[in-house]
C-alpha cells in the first residue's frame, strides 16, 4: 500500500496542526468560559492526537497510534477532574468566568 | 517547502484533506468564537469528527473509532452534560476586556508564526516516504503492541484512570463533618 | 519496577482499607508500606536494568530520586493524619491518591520511554489537581485547583506536543534509541523543537520564570498539605525528570551538533537568573507563609536550574539541592501546618511569638529556613555550594555572582518570618503537641543536618 | 651590677609600692599614715638618688640596667632598661627631693581632704612615671613616663572631680600634652627609621656613624627634632601648647608646685637635653626652639602682669620661665637650661607652696585682690615667698640670678633681639612677682572679716618645706657659678660639644649682668610704685579695659583655639554623626528599600489573572522557540 | 591534646547549657568556658613544645573538602584571645537575670566554638562554615535578648546580618573559585599554591575584601555596627566587638593577604588609607555621640581601622602590632562595654547625659573604669599601647604621613574618651543611687585588667607566639 504521505506531505499534516494547536492556545487565552477553555484545550491535545498519527503513518510505526490511546485517556481523566473542579467552583460561586477566580493574588 | 496545493491536478486524497483541514479549522475556530456554549460544543464535536475524518484518511480506522467513541461519545458529553447542569447560555458569557482578546491575538498570531517559520526554514523532507507495505496499524497489530510492548504504560494508564476516579470523587463527595 | 509495582499496590491496599472499615490503620500502615517500599528501593540501588521492553529503566539515579520521593511522601503522609482529621471519610482517598502520585514521580524519574513519562506526570498533575481543590468548599482551594488545573494541562499539552515532535523525528519513544539517534549528524529539526517544548512544560512544573505565575496563587490557595507535597515532592520530580530527559535524551550533545548549545545554555542561565530574582524579590513582600515559600520555591527552582550547564556531571549535585531543599521544605510545612492548623490563613502573624510558645518547633522552622537560605551546617548551604561549584567550573562565574546576590536578598524574607517568631509577641495559645507533626518536623531537620555534616553521602552516589 | 638593678628598682619601684598601697589600703590606713606612707616612699627614692649620685660622681660612669625585652619590632628592639647617668641622677635628686618636700607639706595641706590617700596615691605614681622618665634607657622608656606623668597630671588636676570645670581643665591638660606626644611619637618613629634603635646610647653612635655617610635620609634628623620639639612643647607648656598650664591650677596646689612647676613641666626640657645629639644636629629646629621659647617667654610675662589670681601668676610665670630654659636650649646651651630647671625647681617650688600656704590661711580663696597684709599673720610664708620671689627676679646672689643671667648670656651671643626679648621677659617677671607680694603680703587685709579672724601661720609640716626651698632657691646658685661651674663639668661628659663654650667673664658679661640686675630691679620698683605707693588694687574683672583686657583674657587664645580647634571638630563630628553616618545607613537600606520597591510593583503583575499568566507563557515559549532557532 | 577537643568541649557546651536549664545555665557555661581556656593554655604548651598542632581528617570527597585544623602561633593566640573573653563575657552576665537564659548561654558557647573554629580552620571552606555559623548566634543574641525599641532593633539585626551574610558570600565565591585553581582542594596550603593572574587577584582581593571590611567594619561599610552595638546586650556586644571583629582582622591576615598578594601590594596604600580613614572618621563620630555603647561602638571603628591598617603593611611589624592590638582591644573593648553595663545595670540608662557624679559614690568603679578608658587611649604601659605602638611605627615605616594621621588617634581618642568619662563618671554625685561592685563584676574587671597591664609591659610571650606563623605568611606573601 502506497504511503499516503506521498499525497499530502508531512509537513502539511504539520502545519495543520500546528494551526490547530495554536487555536486552542488561542483559545485558552481568548475565552474566560473555563468550559471553552477546556474545550480549547482538548482542541490541542487533538491537534497532537492528529499529529501523532500523521508521524505514525510517516514512521509507518504503530507507536505513535498507541499513544493516541494513553493521550485520551490523558484527556479523558483531566477533563473527568477538570470538570469536577468547574462544578464544585460553580456550586460556591455560582459562575465559570476564570475572571472571577482572582482571589488569590499580589 | 510548504505545498501550495494544485487544485486542478489535486487528487482526491488532496482534496479531502483540504477539505477535513478546512472544516477542522473553521469549527475549531468557531467553538472559540461562538457566544452560546452549546453551540461551541456542537463545533468541537464536529472539529473532532473531521479530525476522525483525518485518521481514516491516513488509514488508522480503529483509532478514528475509538476517537469518535472517546471525544464525541464520552467526552463532548461529559460538556455537554455539564453546561446543561449548570444551565450556561449567553447570558452568562461575561464581557471580555478588550486587551485580552488583543493579547490573545498577539500571542496567537506569534506563535504560528514562529512555529511555522522554524518548520519552513528546517530542511525540507526530501525523496518518497517510506512504505514498508507491513500492516502496522490494524486493531490486531495495534493490540499486540498495546498489550506486549506497551503493556506497562496501558496498566499504568489505569492507575491514571483511577486517580481521576478518586479525585472525582474526592471533589464531589458530601462529606459529614465532625470538628 | 518492583518498586513501582510495591507503590501501586499500596496505594490500592490503601482504597481497600477503606472499603474494610480500616480507616485507623491506612496511616501507619502506608508508613510502614513505604518504608518497605523504601528498603525494596535501596535493594534495587546500583543495579541498572530495564523492565519490559525497556519501559522502566532503574539506574543509580532513579533509585536515589525514587528514595528521596519515597522518604518524602512518608513524611507527607505521616502529616495527613493531623490534617485530614476533620475528614475521616476521605482520608483513604487522600493517601491513595498521594501514594499513586508518588507512583507517577518514580515513573517519572525512571522512565524507559516517553509513554511512561507522560503517564507519569500525568498521573502527578492529575493528582496535584485534585489535592489543590480537595477542599471543595472553600474557594481559595477551588480557585487554586482552577488555576493550576487550567494552565498544568495548558502545559500538558505543550508537553504531549513536544513528545509528538520527537517522535516524528525518531519514530520511536524509547528513551535508548532516541538518545543514539539524537547524536547522529542529520536530524529533523522537530527534535530539538519537541525537545524545547517538553523542557517548557517542565519548567512549568517546577514553576521557573516566566512559567511561574502558577505557582504563588496555587500555593496559597491549596490545602497546607497539598503545599507542602508540591513545593517538595512535585517539584523535586519536576525537576528530576526535566533533568533525565536532558541528560537521558543526549539533548545537549546534539544541540552541540547542531550549534545550538550556546543559545540554549544562554536561556537556562536566563531563566535561572530570572526565576531567581523574581522568586526572591517577589517573596520580599509577601505576608503569607504559603505564597512566600511558592516564591522561596520559584527561586530555588533557578538555583536547581543552574545544574542543567553540566548536565553530565552535575546529578549528584542536584540530588544532594533537591534532597537539601525539600527536606527544609517538610520542616517548615510541618510547622506551618501546625501553627495555622485552625487558622483562615498561612499569615506570618500567625507565628508571633512562636519562640515563646513552642520554641522546639521555632527552632526547627528557624533551622529550616536557614537551610533554604544557605547558612553552613545545614545542608542548604553545601548545595549552593556544590552548586556554585559546579558552575564555576564552567566558567559562568556572572551566574555564580547573580545567584550569591540572590541569596543575600533571600535572607531577607526568610528571616522575615524568623524575626516574627522571635521578636514579636505572641498572639494566641497554642496547645497540644501532635507526635506526628513535631516527629516529621525533627527527623527531617535532624536528616537535612545530617545531610550537611555528611554531604558526600548523598552527593557521591550518583557520581 | 646585680646591686645597680635592685638600687634602680627600689628607685622606682619604692614609689609605685606607696602607690599600691594608698591605693588599696590607703582609706583604712587614716589620713596621717596614708600621707606618711606617700612621703616615706618618695624619701627612700630619694636616698638612693643620692646614693646613685655619689657612685655617679665618684665612678664617673653611667650606670645601665637591662630588665627585659619590651616590644619587639623588626629592626628595633625595645628594653625595658634603665639609663643612669649624670643627667639622669641629677634629675632624680631634684625630682625626688623636690617631691619628697611637698609629699611633706601635702600631709598638712591635704588633711581636710576626705581623698586624701588618693591624692598620695597619684602623687607616688607620679614620682614614678617621673623616675621612669627620667632614667629610661631608651626613648620608649621615657614615652612610658612621659605619658604616665601625664596621666597623673590629669588625675590631680581634676582631683577635686565634683566641679566640671577643673575637669575640663584635667582634660584639656591631657589632650593638648597628647597632642604634643603624638609630635614625640612621630620624633620617635623617625629615629627609630633611621637609627633602628631607640637606645639613647645606640642611637648616639648610630647618628654619629651615619652622619658621616651624610646620606639623603639624613634629612629624616632635623624632622625627627621638630617633631620631638612639639612633643617637648606639649609636656612643657610651650607655644602653641602651652595653654593647658594655667588652667591646670585647678589642682590642689602642691600638685601645681610638684608637677606643674617643678618637674613634670621641665620633662621637656629633660628629653631634647637628653637627645642633645640629635638637636645638635639640626641647627635650623634649634633656631626655631630659640624663638619659640623667646616668644613664650615673653608672651606668657606679659599675661602674667594683670592676673589676679595668685596661682594664675605663678603658672604664667613657669611658662615664661620654661620659655627662657628653652631660648637657651635652642642655643645648645644645654646645661645653662638645665641649671635654670633646677633653680626655677627650687625657688618656683617654693613660691607655689607659698602660695598654698597663703590660700589655706585664707580658706581657698585665690584672688589676690581679696589678700593683703598677710605677712604679719604669716611670716614665714611670706619670708619664704621673698627670697623666693627676689630670686626669680634674678636680684643677685640668689640662685635664679646666675641661671637667668646664664641664660641672658648665653641668648647675647647667639642672637641679640632674643637677648632682648628674653631681657623684657625678665624685667616683667620681676614686676609681676613683687606685685603679686606687695597685693598679698603688703597694706591691708581686703578679705571678709570672717577670713581676717582666722588668718594664722600655716603649721611646721607647710613651713619645713617652705624653709628648706627658700634655703636652696637662695644657694642653689652656687652649683654653677659662673667661670667655675661644678654643673658644667659634671654635666660635661653628656655633650657631644664643649661644654658651652666657657663664656669668660669679661666686660661685657658683667655688663649683662648689671643690666639684668638693673632691669630687675627696675620691675622690682615699678610694682613697688604702683601697688606700694599707690596701693593700687586691681580692677574688678569687667573695669578691664584696653591692652589689660587682652592680656587678662590671655589675648583671647583659648577662645581662638576654641574657634580654630575645637568647634570645626565638633561640628565636623556632628555633621559626619547627622550626615555622613545616616546618608551611609541610608545607601545601605536604601538598597533594601529599592528591591522592596520593586517587589511591591512586582506584584501587580501577579494579578491572579489566569488569562495574564498564560499571555506571559506563551510569550515565554515564543521568545525562547524564537531565540533558539530564529537568532541564527 | 587534639586540637579538636576544644571545640567538642564548646559545643558540647552548648547543649550541655542548654539542657541545664535555665537556674544552671550560666553556671554550666561558665564552667565549659573554663574548660576550653583550660584546654586552649595545654595546646599553647604542647605548641611551645614544639608540637605540630593539627588534624586533617577528609571530610567531602568532591569536591575536596578536609575537615581540617591548624593550630599555629597566629591562630593559637586568637583561640586564647576568645578561650580567654568567653568565660569573662559569661561571668560579667552575672548580674544580668536573662529570660530563656539556657538558650542565651547556649548561644554564647555556640558562639565561642563558631568563633574558635574560624581561627583554628585551615581548610577555606571550613573556615567559611565556621564563619557563617557564628554569625547566627549572635544574630538571636541581639534580637532576642537586645534592649531598645523593638522594631529599630529588628532593622539593626536584620542589617547587620544581611550585610555581613552578602559580604562572606562574596568571599564564598572567591573561595571556589580559588579552589578551582587548585584543583579542587580547598586547604589552606593549596591555596597558598595557587598562581593567580593580577587581574584575578584583585577581584578575589575585592571579594574578601567585602567580607572583612562589613566584618571588621571598616568604613564605609560600618554601618551596621553602632546601631547593633547599642541595640544587642551587652554580652552580644562584648562577643562582637571582643572577638567577633577579630576574626575579620584575623582573616586578613590569614587568608587575604597571603591568597591574593599581588593585589595586596598594588592596592596597599588605598586599603590602609581606608582603615586610616577609619580611625579619623570613628573618631570625630564619636566624639558627638549620647549613647555610651554607640561611643564605644564608634571607638572601636577608629581602634580596628588602625589594626586594619596595619595588617595591609604586609609588614611584620603590621602584622604582629595588628595581631597584638586585637588581642589587646579584645580585653579592653569587653571591660568598656562592661562598664556601661554595669552603669546600666544601676541607672537603667546609657545616656551619656542622663549620667555623671558616680565618681563619687563609687570610687573603685571609677578606678577601674579610668584605666580601661587609659587603656583604650593606648597610655604607655597598657597593652594597648604595645600594639599601637607598634602599627603606628610599621605605617611609618610605609609612609611617615600614614602614621602622623593614624596617630590622631591619640588625640582623639583621648578627647573623646575622656570627655565621656568626664560627663559620665565626675562631676557633682548623681543624684541615682550608684551602688558599688559586686565582687563579681569587680572579678570580672581585675581579670581584664590585669592581662592589660600585664602584657603591657611584658608582650614577650605573645609575640614570641606569633611571630613566627606571622613570618611564614609573610614569606607566602613575598614568595613572588
Amino acid at each position: 500500500m502506497d504511503n499516503i504521505l506521498n499525497q499530502i506531505g508531512i509537513e502539511n499534516y504539520i502545519f495543520l496542526s500546528v494551526v490547530l494547536f495554536c487555536i486552542g492556545i488561542f483559545g485558552v487565552l481568548y475565552r474566560r468560559n473555563a468550559i471553552i477553555v477546556f474545550m480549547s484545550i482538548e482542541i490541542m491535545l487533538n491537534a497532537v492526537n492528529l499529529l501523532f498519527v500523521a508521524f505514525s503513518t510517516y514512521h509507518q510505526d504503530a507507536q505513535g497510534q498507541v499513544f493516541v490511546f494513553f493521550s485520551m485517556a490523558v484527556a479523558a481523566a483531566e477533563v473527568a477532574v477538570g470538570l469536577a473542579i468547574l462544578v464544585s467552583i460553580f456550586r460556591n460561586l455560582g459562575s465559570i468566568s476564570i475572571d472571577n477566580l482572582k482571589n488569590l493574588k499580589g | 517547502m510548504i505545498h501550495i496545493p494544485d487544485f486542478a491536478n489535486a487528487t482526491t486524497v488532496q482534496v479531502i484533506f483540504c477539505f477535513l483541514a478546512f472544516i477542522t479549522v473553521i469549527t475549531a475556530f468557531l467553538t472559540i468564537f461562538s457566544r452560546n456554549p452549546i453551540h461551541s460544543a456542537i463545533y468541537l464535536v464536529i472539529c473532532f469528527f473531521s479530525i476522525a475524518g483525518h485518521y481514516l484518511l491516513l488509514n488508522a480506522q480503529f483509532l478514528a473509532i475509538v476517537h469518535i467513541i472517546v471525544y464525541s461519545g464520552a467526552i463532548m458529553i461529559l460538556f455537554l452534560f455539564t453546561i446543561m447542569l449548570m444551565n450556561l447560555n449567553e447570558r452568562h458569557q461575561v464581557h471580555k476586556p478588550r486587551i485580552t482578546r488583543l493579547g490573545a491575538i498577539v500571542s496567537f498570531c506569534l506563535i504560528v508564526i514562529v512555529l511555522i517559520t522554524i518548520f519552513i526554514n528546517s530542511k525540507p523532507i526530501v525523496g518518497d516516504y517510506d512504505s514498508t507495505g507491513e500492516d502496522f496499524q490494524s486493531i490486531k497489530v495495534l493490540g499486540k503492541i498495546l498489550l506486549n510492548e506497551y503493556m506497562v504504560p496501558f496498566e499504568f494508564a489505569s492507575i491514571l484512570l483511577l486517580v481521576a476516579m478518586i479525585g472525582t470523587v474526592l471533589l464531589s463527595k458530601k462529606e459529614k463533618l465532625n470538628k | 519496577m518492583n518498586t513501582l509495582i510495591a507503590i501501586t499496590g499500596l496505594g490500592i491496599f490503601c482504597l481497600l482499607f477503606e472499603i474494610l472499615n480500616f480507616r485507623k490503620g491506612i496511616i501507619p500502615f502506608t508508613i510502614l508500606g513505604l518504608l518497605g517500599v523504601l528498603a525494596l528501593n535501596f535493594c534495587e540501588f546500583g543495579s541498572t536494568e530495564s523492565y519490559y521492553n525497556n519501559m522502566i529503566t532503574v539506574s543509580k539515579f532513579s533509585t536515589s530520586f525514587s528514595s528521596l520521593f519515597i522518604i518524602l511522601t512518608i513524611f507527607l503522609v505521616a502529616l495527613s493524619h493531623n490534617f485530614y482529621e476533620n475528614h475521616p471519610t476521605k482520608i483513604s482517598d487522600f493517601v491513595a491518591i498521594k501514594i499513586f502520585l508518588l507512583a507517577g514521580g518514580v515513573a517519572m524519574v525512571s522512565f524507559g520511554n516517553l509513554a511512561m513519562f507522560f503517564l507519569g506526570i500525568e498521573i502527578l498533575s492529575i493528582a496535584l489537581y485534585v489535592l489543590a481543590a480537595s477542599e471543595r468548599l472553600n474557594l481559595k482551594s477551588n480557585e487554586a485547583g482552577m488555576k493550576y488545573f487550567l494552565m498544568g494541562s495548558f502545559a500538558s499539552g505543550i508537553i504531549l506536543f513536544g513528545i509528538c515532535l520527537i517522535y516524528g523525528a525518531m519514530g520511536s519513544f524509547d528513551v535508548v534509541e532516541i538518545s543514539e539517534y539524537s547524536l547522529s549528524a542529520e536530524l529533523p529539526i522537530w527534535f530539538p523543537i519537541g525537545m524545547v517544548l517538553v523542557t517548557i512544560g517542565m519548567l512549568f512544573k517546577i514553576a521557573a520564570v516566566p512559567f511561574h505565575f502558577w505557582a504563588p496563587d496555587v500555593y496559597q490557595g491549596s490545602p497546607a498539605l497539598t503545599t507542602a507535597l508540591m513545593s517538595t515532592l512535585a517539584k523535586v520530580v519536576a525537576i528530576a525528570t526535566l533533568f533525565k530527559l536532558i541528560s537521558g535524551l543526549n539533548f545537549i550533545p546534539s544541540l552541540e551538533n547542531q550549534d545550538h548549545l550556546h543559545t540554549f545554555e544562554n536561556i537556562i542561565v536566563f531563566i535561572s537568573i530570572a526565576s531567581m530574582t523574581v522568586g526572591n524579590i517577589m517573596a520580599l513582600r509577601q505576608v503569607n507563609v504559603k505564597r512566600m515559600l511558592a516564591f522561596s520555591g520559584i527561586s530555588h527552582a533557578g538555583f536547581m536550574l543552574m545544574t542543567f550547564l553540566t548536565v553530565a556531571t552535575s546529578a549528584g549535585v542536584l540530588l544532594y539541592y533537591t534532597a537539601a531543599y525539600a527536606l527544609a521544605g517538610i520542616a517548615a510545612f510541618s510547622v506551618i501546618l501546625y501553627v495555622c492548623k485552625n487558622q483562615d490563613d498561612e499569615d506570618i502573624a500567625n507565628f508571633h511569638g512562636l519562640g515563646k510558645t513552642n520554641p522546639l518547633l521555632a527552632a526547627i522552622l528557624t533551622a529550616s529556613l536557614l537551610s533554604m537560605a544557605g547558612i553552613p551546617i545545614f545542608s542548604g548551604f553545601f548545595a549552593k555550594l556544590f552548586l556554585f561549584n559546579q558552575t564555576i567550573q564552567t566558567g559562568h562565574i556572572a551566574l555564580v555572582i547573580v545567584a550569591v546576590i540572590n541569596s543575600i536578598i533571600s535572607v531577607g524574607y526568610y528571616f522575615k518570618l524568623i524575626l516574627a517568631m522571635y521578636s514579636k509577641e505572641p498572639n494566641q495559645e497554642r496547645t497540644g503537641k501532635p507526635f506526628l507533626i513535631y516527629a516529621v518536623a525533627i527527623i527531617s531537620i535532624a536528616l537535612n543536618v545530617a545531610l550537611g555534616l555528611f554531604p558526600s553521602l548523598v552527593l557521591d552516589l550518583l557520581n | 651590677m646585680e646591686m645597680d638593678t635592685n638600687l634602680a628598682l627600689l628607685l622606682v619601684l619604692t614609689p609605685f609600692l606607696g602607690f599600691l598601697i594608698n591605693v588599696f589600703f590607703g582609706k583604712s590606713l587614716g589620713k596621717t599614715v596614708s600621707g606618711a606612707i606617700g612621703t616615706v616612699a618618695v624619701a627612700i627614692s630619694f636616698i638612693v638618688s643620692v646614693l646613685l649620685f655619689n657612685q655617679i660622681t665618684s665612678t664617673g660612669k653611667a650606670i645601665e640596667v637591662t630588665l627585659f625585652d619590651w616590644i619587639q619590632i623588626s629592626n628595633l628592639k625595645i628594653n625595658l632598661g634603665f639609663l643612669l647617668d649624670q643627667l639622669s641622677v641629677l634629675w632624680l635628686l631634684f625630682v625626688t627631693g623636690i617631691g619628697s618636700l611637698i609629699h611633706l607639706y601635702s600631709i598638712s595641706y591635704m588633711h581636710d581632704d576626705e581623698n586624701i590617700h588618693k591624692f598620695f596615691s597619684y602623687l607616688n605614681l607620679f614620682i614614678f612615671f617621673m623616675i621612669t622618665l627620667v632614667i629610661g634607657s631608651n626613648l620608649l622608656v621615657l614615652f612610658i613616663g612621659w605619658e604616665g606623668v601625664g596621666l597623673c597630671s590629669y588625675l590631680l588636676i581634676g582631683f577635686w572631680h565634683k566641679n566640671q570645670d577643673y575637669n575640663d581643665a584635667a582634660k584639656k591638660a591631657f589632650i593638648m600634652n597628647r597632642i604634643g606626644d603624638l609630635g614625640l611619637l612621630i620624633g620617635i618613629f623617625l629615629l627609630g627609621y633611621y637609627c633602628n634603635t631607640l637606645d639613647y646610647k645606640l642611637m648616639y653612635e648610630s647618628i654619629h656613624y651615619r652622619a658621616t655617610l651624610s646620606d639623603e635620609s639624613f634629612t629624616i634628623i632635623p624632622l625627627a627634632a621638630l617633631c620631638l620639639f612639639i612633643g617637648a612643647c606639649g609636656k612643657s607648656a610651650q607655644i602653641p601648647l602651652y595653654t593647658w598650664l594655667p588652667d591646670a591650677m585647678a589642682g590642689p596646689t602642691p600638685v601645681s608646685a610638684l608637677i606643674h612647676a617643678a618637674t613634670m613641666v621641665t620633662a621637656g626640657i629633660f628629653m631634647v637635653t637628653r637627645l642633645n645629639f640629635v638637636f645638635d644636629l639640626a641647627h635650623d629646629v634649634q633656631n626655631v626652639i630659640a624663638i619659640i621659647g623667646a616668644i613664650t617667654s615673653l608672651v606668657a610675662a606679659t599675661i602674667g602682669l594683670v592676673q589676679t589670681d595668685i596661682k594664675k601668676v605663678l603658672a604664667y610665670s613657669t611658662v615664661s620661665q620654661l620659655g627662657l630654659m628653652f631660648l637657651a636650649l635652642g642655643f645648645g646651651a644645654y646645661e645653662v637650661a638645665v641649671f635654670h630647671v633646677i633653680t626655677h625647681a627650687f625657688f618656683k617650688a617654693c613660691l607655689f607652696l607659698g602660695s598654698g600656704s597663703v590660700i589655706h590661711g585664707l580658706h581657698g580663696e585665690q584672688d589676690m585682690r581679696k589678700m593683703g597684709g598677710l605677712r604679719k599673720a604669716m611670716p614665714i610664708t611670706f619670708w619664704t615667698m621673698m627670697i623666693s620671689s627676689l630670686a626669680i627676679s634674678g636680684v643677685p646672689f640668689f640662685s635664679g640670678f646666675f641661671s637667668k643671667d646664664e641664660i641672658l648670656m648665653t641668648a647675647f651671643h647667639h642672637s641679640i633681639p632674643l637677648y632682648v626679648v628674653g631681657s623684657v621677659a625678665s624685667i616683667m617677671t620681676a614686676f609681676y612677682m613683687f606685685r603679686l607680694m606687695f597685693l598679698t603680703f603688703f597694706k591691708e587685709f581686703r578679705g571678709t572679716e570672717e577670713q581676717k579672724h582666722h588668718l594664722h601661720e600655716s603649721g611646721s609640716l607647710i613651713t619645713i618645706p617652705l624653709i628648706i626651698l627658700a634655703i636652696l632657691a637662695t644657694f642653689g646658685g652656687l652649683i654653677s657659678l659662673p667661670g667655675n661651674s661644678w654643673l658644667n663639668e659634671y654635666l660635661a661628659p653628656l655633650f657631644t660639644k664643649a661644654a658651652g663654650e666657657e663664656h669668660h667673664l669679661g666686660t661685657t658679661e658683667y655688663t649683662l649682668m648689671g643690666v639684668a640686675v638693673v632691669g630687675g630691679l627696675l620691675g622690682i620698683l615699678i610694682a613697688y610704685i604702683k601697688y606700694f605707693k599707690q596701693d593700687n588694687v586691681p580692677e574688678s574683672d569687667e573695669n578691664i579695659t584696653g591692652v589689660a583686657k587682652v592680656l587678662y583674657n590671655k589675648y583671647y587664645v583659648d577662645e581662638a583655639y576654641n574657634a580654630i580647634f575645637v568647634q570645626p571638630i565638633n561640628a565636623l563630628s556632628k555633621f559626619f554623626r547627622d550626615y555622613i553616618e545616616t546618608g551611609l545607613s541610608a545607601l545601605v537600606f536604601g538598597l533594601g528599600k529599592v528591591t522592596n520597591k520593586i517587589a511591591f510593583q512586582g506584584r501587580r503583575l501577579q494579578s491572579g489573572s489566569i488569562g495574564l499568566y498564560l499571555f506571559v507563557f506563551v510569550l515565554g515559549m515564543c521568545a525562547i522557540i524564537s531565540y533558539i532557532f530564529l537568532a541564527q | 591534646m587534639n586540637v579538636s577537643t576544644i571545640l567538642i568541649i564548646l559545643l558540647i557546651g552548648a547543649f550541655a547549657t542548654y539542657f541545664s536549664g535555665d537556674k544552671l545555665a550560666s553556671k554550666v557555661a561558665l564552667l565549659f568556658s573554663l574548660a576550653a581556656l583550660g584546654c586552649s593554655i595545654v595546646l599553647l604548651n604542647n605548641y611551645n613544645a614544639g608540637e605540630n598542632i593539627s588534624l586533617i581528617n577528609a571530610w567531602i570527597a568532591q569536591p575536596k573538602i578536609s575537615f581540617a585544623l591548624n593550630a599555629d602561633g597566629l591562630g593559637l593566640a586568637m583561640v586564647l584571645l576568645s578561650a580567654a573573653l568567653t568565660p569573662v563575657i559569661i561571668f560579667s552576665s552575672f548580674g544580668n537575670d536573662y529570660k530563656n537564659s539556657k538558650a542565651f548561654y547556649g548561644l554564647i558557647l555556640f558562639m565561642a566554638f563558631a568563633m574558635t573554629g574560624t581561627f583554628l580552620a585551615s581548610d577555606g571552606l571550613l573556615y567559611y562554615i565556621f564563619w557563617e555559623l557564628a554569625l547566627i548566634p549572635i544574630y538571636f543574641i541581639a534580637l532576642i535578648w537586645g534592649n531598645g525599641d523593638a522594631e529599630e532593633r529588628r532593622k539593626a539585626v536584620v542589617k547587620f546580618f544581611i550585610y555581613t551574610l552578602a559580604g562572606s558570600l562574596f568571599m564564598l565565591t572567591a573561595f571556589i573559585y580559588l579552589s578551582q585553581k587548585a584543583n579542587g582542594s580547598f586547604l589552606i596550603e593549596d591555596l597558598y599554591k595557587v598562581q593567580l593572574s593580577a587581574c584575578e587577584q584583585f577581584w578575589i582581593f575585592l571579594a574578601f575584601f567585602l567580607a572583612y571590611a562589613i566584618k571588621i567594619p571598616i568604613i564605609p561599610f560600618h554601618t551596621w555596627q553602632a546601631n547593633v552595638y547599642q541595640k544587642a546586650p551587652t554580652v552580644g556586644t562584648m562577643l562582637l566587638s571582643g572577638i567577633m571583629l577579630k576574626m575579620g582582622l584575623y582573616s586578613v591576615i590569614r587568608w587575604q593577604l597571603p591568597i591574593a598578594p599581588l593585589a595586596a601590594k598594588e592596592y596597599m596604600y588605598i586599603f590602609i588609607a581606608l582603615g586610616i580613614a577609619g580611625v579619623i572618621y570613628g573618631s570625630i563620630v564619636a566624639l558627638r555621640q549620647n549613647d555610651l555603647k554607640k561611643l564605644l561602638a564608634y571607638s572601636s571603628l577608629a581602634h580596628v581601622g588602625l589594626i586594619a591598617a596595619g595588617s595591609y603593611t604586609l609588614t611584620l611589624d603590621g602584622l604582629r602590632g595588628a595581631v597584638l592590638q586585637m588581642i589587646a582591644h579584645g580585653f579592653v573593648v569587653v571591660g568598656l562595654f562592661f562598664a556601661a553595663e554595669v552603669i546600666f545595670r544601676r541607672f537603667e540608662t546609657r545616656e551619656i547625659a542622663q549620667l555623671g557624679g558616680i565618681r563619687t559614690q563609687s570610687p573603685k568603679f571609677t578606678s577601674m573604669f579610668l584605666i580601661l578608658v587609659l587603656a583604650s587611649v593606648a597610655l604607655p604601659g597598657t597593652f594597648n599601647f604595645v600594639g599601637e605602638f607598634t602599627v603606628l611605627y610599621s605605617l611609618s615605616q610605609i609612609n611617615i604621613w600614614f602614621a602622623v594621621l593614624g596617630g590622631t588617634t591619640i588625640i582623639l581618642g583621648a578627647y573623646y574618651m575622656l570627655r565621656m568619662f568626664q560627663h559620665v563618671m565626675l562631676g557633682e554625685t548623681n543624684s541615682k543611687v550608684f551602688a558599688d561592685v559586686t565582687l563579681n563584676e569587680g572579678i570580672s574587671f581585675a581579670v581584664i585588667i590585669a592581662v592589660l597591664l600585664f602584657f603591657g609591659f611584658y608582650p614577650k610571650p605573645i609575640t614570641d607566639l606569633i611571630t613566627p606563623s606571622l613570618e611564614t605568611i609573610l614569606q607566602v606573601i613575598n614568595k613572588n
